[in-house]
């Protein structure tokens, strides 16, 4: 483990990070928006992984846990609202949801 | 403790007219004419009693207010509710009163609908300019200062009249009050500047008038400051560039509204420009006179001209103020005791003179139901003696001699004269600008074939004795100004001692810096 | 290092309020009762409220994750305080909603422990922990209505901008941790006090993504007025009050204390996001027509203004930030409040387009003064409590000499004006909307009414007499940890 | 004597004044008979009064000041309310209550059956008043004090018929153009404060000597200004033009203001500075020149009217013209005595005009009058009188005596140019008197209201006439001003030359009056026929437009003025701050835009941002 320099798991967090960004923004479905942001945000856990691995600390592990902790619960409040959304909009699509501007 | 009174009475006045209107329509008026009598009193007791003559040591800093109040009010920034009253602010205040009743007065058939809250706001406005005349702690002046603004917006918003070219009575008012209060915090930052400019140099927070006015600073700086200051009077006087709001305001406010906008809230203007822009940055202020002088003269033509150009008679009247002031203008950066001095007569005179006109087209407006004076036009023979009352106030806003309009304009003049001939010179041309358009509001309203047969209402007795009552005042100023010259002398001295004395403030460090 | 009963008295707010939360739960569970959720929520805040009085005599104290000083104090306060409000007029909000309701405090209380925790966090694992605590179930108060579509794509639209500003979060302080190896902020401080290098300002600067987002600064502010419009009045208020003074007392407390905040170049970008959000804000709100976007436009600018204490950061400006906060938390209460009170009595979208209002003030006086006082003082003027603020802002600003901020602060507020006047003159006009809609007759002899009665004597009260206001918050910034 | 100066001077003004303010707060209470016997009595108790005055200063014969109070007190601007009675205001006073109460009595019957009759003798007053305040006045601002009241009066009786739009406009031009003078004399006031410290003449005329050597350039700028007042006052070349549209007003105010009183303000101002003017020798000059260029600029006008009144005006302007070449020539008291006397034969000429009209049924057009002299007796005979004092008739008129006066001046201070100006003049004001008499009084009636005339009856009508006819003739001539105290001495000369000016000065007056007759009695057909083509038309048109000054000013002042009224009517500058109020307005639709309320764009800026916030840390090291 030692043999991959800190800054490289960062950049794979940080490529994992963009992806999901990257789904954030060009998908309509609600389902993978939700899975984008399951991504981002475990891109974030391996960014911290990745640092208490190099200062051989668990602080890292520690908010990991954290970090998956609150995705879940993102998910599943995450999926309440889109039931909701399917049933009132019947469609999983964001765009739908756009009735508010101006 | 009698000045907080004097702010505090209107203020206290217009909650009672607000909860009085639940007893008819006629409660708030007379409730109202009450608390402006009552008020008038007071100060007209003030000028009986006290002596405004005196003080003229020049170092006794505490010498210079005939009264004073001090309380503390946020210690955390040495702000305190600090009121002063000394022979400017009396005239001032006396004036704001008198023409509280005329307002009071000349609304009395005019508003007929939600009566108390109007008074509300009228009586506010007046309690707010009190306040800004009285009010000699920098933050609590800019308090008044924009406090008043309030009320007003909805005296213009509420019961104003919408204008002719689509220009709605809600656009004037915000209008009015964007201007003001932009130009406000101008005003603010300069304050706060030269708050923190003087903790810098004493290690003191303070606010206050008298030890603002001992702060060293830097040239470039109190330039800055100056501007501050000048560009928040300057766009309520109004000074030409920044006037945009006043035409539309005094066109589409009611006549209450225009009566106060005319007669006091120009002058809060004129006041602090006398009273702090001066005094606080005498040299900045002596350069920057030139180019104050030269926006005076071009505010005195733009008026003029434009004035000429309005079908709107509430407008042409409005214009006609830009370019009084203009003249105001020019006499406060003259700075000379007799200029200054024709400041203080013509703020009253154009206070009088402009409250008539607008009284006036008040009446016609009731009468005719028209502002538009293309539609107007013979109204001589129809009107009974309203139309020789115009002619009395055309007369006085033309600088007729006689009335107190011509006392101060050619004090303005003369005592210009020695600081700035040419400024006197292109200046008094205007008065032949100040001719043409006013005989042109005669000739287009009173002259030509009438556009009717039918006789309107004339005058009557509230409405008489009203216009009476000011034209009396007008010329009674006009014959015998030394009462308010003699009850402003020694404030103006003061203020012409700082302004052309500069050396004296700068070298005078304040005392207690530890 | 253990916890001793100091540090449980120190913590005793918080504790009261998640106790509070689990009281309701099971209160819930056993029997639905409005009235008494509402009353024990109340009590429960209530005393959280009274026991930072004895909070008080034990600050600074500082707890591995958690520090309770004067600016933590601070911000219960404010939180709490808008807590207790939006508790009252969620009662009278809810009077009349189809479902089940108390639920609805279960999640306002949980939101107020994060809150707490938010902003007394001095770890990021707390900051983290408390962010989510407080975002959490405002998804659920914000599509509380849910069978109303407006309130469900509120919902939807704060959870997953939210939780995407959240990962922006995370990834930053994962970044921070990497270059530190430290979570708590004072470690944190040591680590990066000598190799601030480009990943530990990427990670700052992702913070900032994720904090701005929860302020709504611009440019993360287009979610602001959608979710504000489409919440329950009581949800909206809630967000545009205590979420966003926890979340900028911890930004406050960040750019302060940590470096990685305080470069250069940080300071450059927190001046440019401060004057784009004053400026955007308010000229979004210009020709807006509906209330409570309106709102949410002005909270933006307000929170521009804001930003220059951020930018300033030392000298007056913690004591600045104080001041601002309380006026405009109290402000925003009342404008809100009585959006809430109005739309209470209906099913359906609440009363928020202009035009509802109408001519208010010649039926309802006194609702139509705390809501002419709440738009004075959003747009500053003397003798309410708005002005104070904005003299704060304004007297920060020269003291600084940050001149283009303090031309942002009056070019906004010009601006501004001429929106609040907009809404301040419906009130007044004669002419009665189509679909006007009140309050309760007896709207002002009930709890919510009361509540707004009360803020707007506070806001008058505050703008006429702030000096104690003014001692209160120097004293509180004066026992600041950091 | 009884009464003391300090109450009988004020009276003099205070009476008027009382008549006009019970006039006007009457609120048309007053019936016609009972305004016309306040307007007329006030104005005789002035006359009175005037008589009492005369009688002391005749007996004690010294300057009188009296100091009603002190208007302004700041610093040494000390101006009072203060009046000063010596020869010079003496003889005003006397031509203003003396002419001013007949004129008043006069329009006792020129006006009867008009409506308005209350503010018609309310104004009248009013002038009195002012009037006597600008002769007055000790000081230069109590001077303008009467100097814009009477312009005031001036401006609201030409409009006193108000209907008419006219009306007003001539009113208003009269006002505005008399301004542009006031203007002048009020820098000039300004100019002399600030050099001399004081406003008080007696004090200025005492102090100017000692500041200022003859010629000094500051004392010429302060003549010039003061000249510039008198020019406008006085209807002088360059701002005449406002004299003959002033006709308009009702006959007896022609008569009193616009020949009697107002207009010779300008003559009073420039001999009570005289002081000032004697230090300034090129602008004295100047004013000479003035005169003689307005003389006869005036007098070929004259010749080309056809509006009775009007040929008058012109004759005024051109016997204002005469007393300013007097100025011109330093002979101050002869300018105050042609000023006198012409205010008594003008003021009979144009009552009789009035008398005219009137039996005319308001006829003023002399091309439809004729043949009068039968049905009008007492016209007729006013205008023979009144006629042959303008036209200086040697020996019988009042005119030839002051006139004569004037020109022999010229001739004593050598001012050759100004003497055959004066000669000419005096031709021409010949010839137009007897255009005047012969069209308005002989040959054929030329309208039925001239056929109808119907000759005026009563003392009221009657009384004014017969005595401005005896003034106007050698017994007004008889009255000598006692100005030796108050003007400089008159330049002495050889008798004999004198004798020799006498004789050909009436030699072309009499000359003049052949002309005219042979011209109007015998060649009227080759007359028309020569006024009426070619360049004689020409000349003719251009005569009758005063050559053509009026078109002038229109086009090189009024017009602009209007254009730049028309362009600057919306508020140029305030329209440009309104471009913000637009730029802000754009702004908000712009940004309006970006609130889509699609998630995925929200998500989109946020992102964008985050990069942006993140590529300024990658561009600041």
């Amino acid at each position: 483990m030692s043999g991959v320099p800190m800054e490289h798991g960062l950049v794979l967090a940080a490529i994992l990070f963009a992806l999901g960004l990257a789904g954030l923004m060009f998908r309509r479905n609600m389902v993978f928006i939700l899975m984008s942001l399951e991504i981002m945000l475990n891109s974030a856990g391996l960014a911290f992984i990745v640092g208490g691995t190099a200062w051989g600390q668990p602080e890292g592990q520690a908010m990991f846990l954290l970090v998956i902790t609150l995705a879940a619960a993102e998910a599943s409040v995450g999926l309440a609202l889109l039931l909701q959304l399917n049933h009132r909009f019947k469609t999983l699509d964001t765009d739908a949801a756009s009735r508010m501007r101006g | 403790m009698t000045l907080v009174w004097l702010i505090l009475i209107p203020f206290i006045g217009g909650l009672l007219c607000w909860q009085a209107e639940r007893m008819g329509d006629a409660a708030p008026r007379w409730i109202a004419l009450g608390t402006m009598g009552l008020e008038l009193l007071l100060t007209l007791w003030l000028w009986w009693g006290g002596d405004f003559q005196l003080p003229e040591i020049a170092s006794a800093q505490a010498s210079q207010w005939a009264l004073e109040f001090r309380a503390p009010w946020i210690p955390r920034f040495g702000i305190e509710i600090h009121l002063a009253l000394d022979g400017l602010s009396l005239i001032l205040i006396a004036l704001t009163s008198l023409l509280g009743v005329l307002a009071v007065l000349c609304s009395w058939k005019e508003i007929i609908g939600r009566v108390g809250f109007f008074h509300l706001n009228l009586l506010w406005i007046l309690g707010g300019v009190v306040g800004v005349f009285l009010a000699i702690d920098l933050f609590l002046f800019f308090f008044f200062w924009e406090l008043m603004l309030v009320p007003m917006y909805f005296l213009i918003a509420l019961w104003g009249h919408s204008g002719t070219q689509g220009k709605t009575r809600i656009g004037a008012a915000t209008k009015f009050f964007i201007y003001t209060q932009a130009s406000g915090l101008l005003m603010l930052v300069a304050i706060l500047g030269l708050a923190f400019a003087h903790h810098a140099a004493t290690g003191v927070y303070s606010f206050s008038y008298d030890d603002l006015r001992n702060t060293p600073l830097s040239d470039e700086l109190a330039m800055w400051l100056m501007l501050g200051f000048f560009i928040a009077f300057a766009v309520k006087l109004p000074v030409v560039p920044l006037h945009g709001w006043l035409p539309d305001a005094h066109a589409q406010a009611p006549t209450a509204g225009s009566v106060d906008l005319a007669g006091i809230l120009l002058k809060t203007a004129a006041y602090g420009m006398l009273r702090f822009t001066l005094p606080l940055f005498p040299e900045a202020s002596q350069a920057f006179a030139p180019v104050a002088m030269t926006l005076g003269v071009v505010g005195i033509f733009y008026g003029a001209l434009l004035a000429c150009g309005q079908q709107d008679i509430k407008r042409l009247i409005a214009y006609t103020s830009i370019s009084h002031m203009g003249f105001v203008l020019i006499g406060i950066y003259a700075g000379t005791q007799l200029a200054l001095q024709g400041v203080v007569v013509l703020m009253v005179a154009h206070a009088f003179s402009a409250a008539g006109l607008f009284i006036m087209s008040g009446q016609i407006y009731e009468r005719v139901h028209t502002r538009d004076m293309t539609q107007m036009g013979g109204l001589w023979g129809r009107l009974g003696s309203l139309p020789g009352f115009s002619l009395c106030f055309v007369a006085a806003s033309l600088g007729m001699p006689g009335t107190a309009n011509f006392i101060g304009e050619f004090m303005v003049l003369f005592g210009t004269f020695p600081v700035a001939p040419w400024v006197v010179a292109i200046a008094s041309v205007g008065l032949v600008l100040a001719a043409i358009y006013s005989l042109f509001l005669m000739q287009r309203v009173h002259y030509g074939p009438a556009k009717g047969d039918e006789p309107l209402e004339g005058l009557d007795r509230r409405e008489y004795v009203m216009l009476l009552g000011i034209l009396a005042l007008v010329l009674f100023f006009g014959l015998y100004p030394q009462p308010l010259l003699d009850t402003s002398g020694a404030a103006m001295h003061e203020i012409q001692r700082l302004f052309t004395d500069p050396a004296l403030t700068t070298t005078i460090l304040p005392t207690g810096v530890s | 290092m253990t916890l001793t009963t100091t540090h449980l008295v120190a913590l005793l707010p918080i504790i009261l309020v998640c106790a509070t939360a689990i009281l309701v739960m099971l209160g819930i569970a056993w029997r639905r009762h409005h009235k008494a959720t509402t009353i024990a929520a109340a009590v429960g805040l209530n005393l959280a409220l009274l026991s930072l009085l004895i909070v008080w005599q034990v600050t600074p104290i500082e707890t591995p994750l958690l520090v309770i000083d004067g600016l933590s104090v601070f911000a219960m306060v404010l939180i709490l305080v808008s807590a207790l409000a939006c508790t009252t007029l969620a009662h009278a909000y809810l009077e009349h909603y189809e479902g089940p309701v108390e639920e609805f405090y279960l999640l306002l209380l949980c939101s107020v422990a994060g809150a707490m925790v938010l902003a007394s966090s001095r770890h990021l694992a707390t900051l983290f922990f408390g962010l989510e605590l407080l975002s959490m179930p405002l998804y659920g108060m914000l599509a509380y209505a849910f069978h109303e579509r407006r309130s469900l794509e509120a919902g939807i639209k704060y959870l997953i901008l939210s939780a995407a500003a959240t990962a922006f979060l995370l990834f930053g302080m994962a970044l921070l941790y990497a270059q530190s190896g430290r979570l708590d902020l004072p470690g944190l401080t040591a680590g990066l006090a000598n190799n601030a290098d480009v990943w530990a300002l990427a990670g700052a600067g992702m913070m900032l993504v994720g904090l701005g987002f929860k302020l709504s600064i611009v440019p993360f502010h287009l979610w602001a007025p959608d979710v504000y419009e489409g919440g329950p009045g009581p949800a909206a208020i809630f967000l545009a009050s205590a979420s966003k003074v926890a979340a900028f007392v911890v930004l406050l407390r960040l750019v302060m204390t940590t470096p990685a905040f305080q470069g250069e170049w940080l300071n450059q970008t927190l001046t440019v996001l401060a004057l784009l959000t004053m400026i955007v804000g308010n000229l979004l709100a210009l020709n807006q027509s509906d209330l409570k976007r309106l709102l949410a436009y002005s909270s933006i600018a307000h929170f521009g203004y804001l930003m220059v204490t951020l930018v300033v950061s030392d000298g007056l400006a913690l004591e600045t930030a104080g001041v601002y906060l309380i006026t405009y938390v109290v402000t925003v209460l009342a404008a809100f409040g009585i959006v809430t009170l109005i739309s209470s009595p209906y099913g359906g979208a609440d009363a928020s387009a202009l035009h509802h209002y109408r001519g208010l003030f010649w039926r309802r006086p006194y609702l139509t003064a705390v809501l002419t006082i709440s738009m004075l003082s959003l747009a500053g003027i003397p003798s309410t409590a708005g002005f104070i603020g904005k003299f704060y802002i304004i007297a920060l600003g020269v003291d600084a000499q940050r001149w283009w901020l303090v031309g942002g602060v009056i070019l906004g507020s010009a601006i501004g004006l001429y929106y609040y006047l907009r809404v301040m003159v419906t009130l007044f006009l004669t002419e009665a909307g189509m679909q006007r809609r009140d309050a309760p007759h007896n709207w002002g002899i009930r709890a919510g009414g009361v509540v707004v009665l009360g803020l707007a004597l506070l806001m008058v009260v505050l703008g006429l007499y702030p000096a104690p206001m003014v001692e209160w918050v120097k004293l509180l910034a004066a026992t600041r940890i950091g | 004597m009884g009464l003391s100066m300090s109450l009988l001077l004020p009276l003099t003004f205070l009476l008027p004044l009382a008549g006009t303010l019970i006039l006007s707060l009457s609120k048309g209470r007053l019936g016609e008979r009972a305004s016309a016997v306040v307007g007329v009595t006030s104005m005789g108790l002035s006359a009175i009064v005037t008589v009492l005055i005369a009688w002391q200063y005749i007996a004690e014969p010294h300057v009188y000041g009296v100091t009603l109070w002190r208007w302004i007190s700041v610093e040494d601007f000390q101006p009072s309310i203060g009046l000063v009675l010596d020869g010079l205001s003496l003889t005003m006073l006397g031509i203003i209550t003396g002419v001013g109460f007949l004129i008043h009595l006069f329009a006792a019957w020129y006006m009867q059956g008009e409506k308005g009759i209350t503010r018609f003798y309310a104004y009248m007053n009013l002038f009195v008043f002012s009037m006597l305040l600008l002769v007055l006045g000790d000081n230069l601002l109590l001077l303008f004090f009467g100097w814009e009241g009477v312009g005031l009066c001036s401006y609201l009786l030409i409009g006193y018929y108000y209907e008419h739009s006219e009306n007003g406009w001539a009113a208003f031009k009269a006002f505005v153009v008399t301004r542009i003078g006031d203007v002048f004399l009020a820098i000039g006031m300004f100019l002399l404060f600030f050099e001399l410290g004081t406003l008080d003449i007696a004090e200025i005329l005492r102090r100017a000597p000692q500041m200022w050597a003859e010629g000094d350039p500051t004392v010429e700028l302060a003549a010039l200004l003061m000249l510039g007042g008198a020019v406008g006052k006085s209807a002088q070349l360059p701002l005449h033009t406002w004299l003959a549209d002033a006709m308009a007003g009702p006959t007896p105010v022609s008569a009193l203001i616009h020949a009697a009183t107002m207009v010779t303000a300008g003559v009073y101002l420039i001999a009570r500075m005289n002081g000032i003017f004697l230090l300034a020798p090129d602008i004295l000059e100047l004013a000479g020149i003035i005169g003689a260029l307005t003389l006869l600029m005036a007098g070929f006008a004259a010749l080309a009217q056809t509006d009775i009144k009007r040929v008058l005006a012109y004759s005024t302007m051109s016997q204002i013209g005469y007393m300013f070449l007097a100025l011109g020539a330093g002979a101050f008291d002869a300018a105050v005595f042609h000023l006198m006397t012409h205010a008594f034969f003008k003021a009979l000429l144009f009552l009789s005009a009035g008398a005219v009209i009137i039996s005319c049924h308001h006829e003023q057009d002399m091309r439809r009058l004729g043949g009068l002299w039968k049905r009008l007796p007492l016209a007729y005979a006013g205008f023979i009188v009144g006629g042959s004092a303008l036209a200086a008739l040697p020996l019988v008129s009042a005119g030839f005596y002051s006139k004569d006066e004037i020109l022999w001046q010229e001739l004593v201070t050598d001012h050759g140019g100004l003497l055959i100006a004066g000669m000419i003049g005096a031709f021409l004001t010949s010839l137009y008197t007897v255009r005047l008499i012969i069209l308005t009084f002989h040959g054929q009636p030329k309208s039925d209201n001239a056929r109808n005339a119907e000759a005026g009856r009563g003392l009221v009508h009657a009384v004014p006439l017969i005595v401005l006819a005896l003034l106007s003739t050698f017994l007004g001539a008889w009255i000598t001003p006692p100005l030796e105290n108050v003007l400089p001495a008159p330049a002495e000369g050889e008798e004999f030359w004198h004798l020799v000016l006498e004789i050909v000065a009436a030699g072309v007056a009499i000359a003049g009056i052949a002309v005219g007759a042979w011209l109007y009695l015998r060649r009227r057909g080759w007359l028309a026929k020569h006024t009426s083509s070619g360049w004689g038309a020409w000349l003719w048109t251009f005569w009758h437009h005063a050559w053509g000054i009026d078109e002038l000013y229109d086009r090189v002042l009024v017009k602009p003025y209007r254009g730049l009224v028309r362009i600057l009517r919306s508020d140029i500058i305030d329209g440009a701050c309104g471009l913000l109020a637009k730029l802000a307005w754009l702004l908000h639709q712009g940004l309006s835009r970006t609130q889509t309320g699609k998630l995925r764009f929200y998500a989109m800026s946020m992102v964008a941002g985050a990069t942006l916030i993140l590529l300024a840390l990658a561009l600041v090291p």
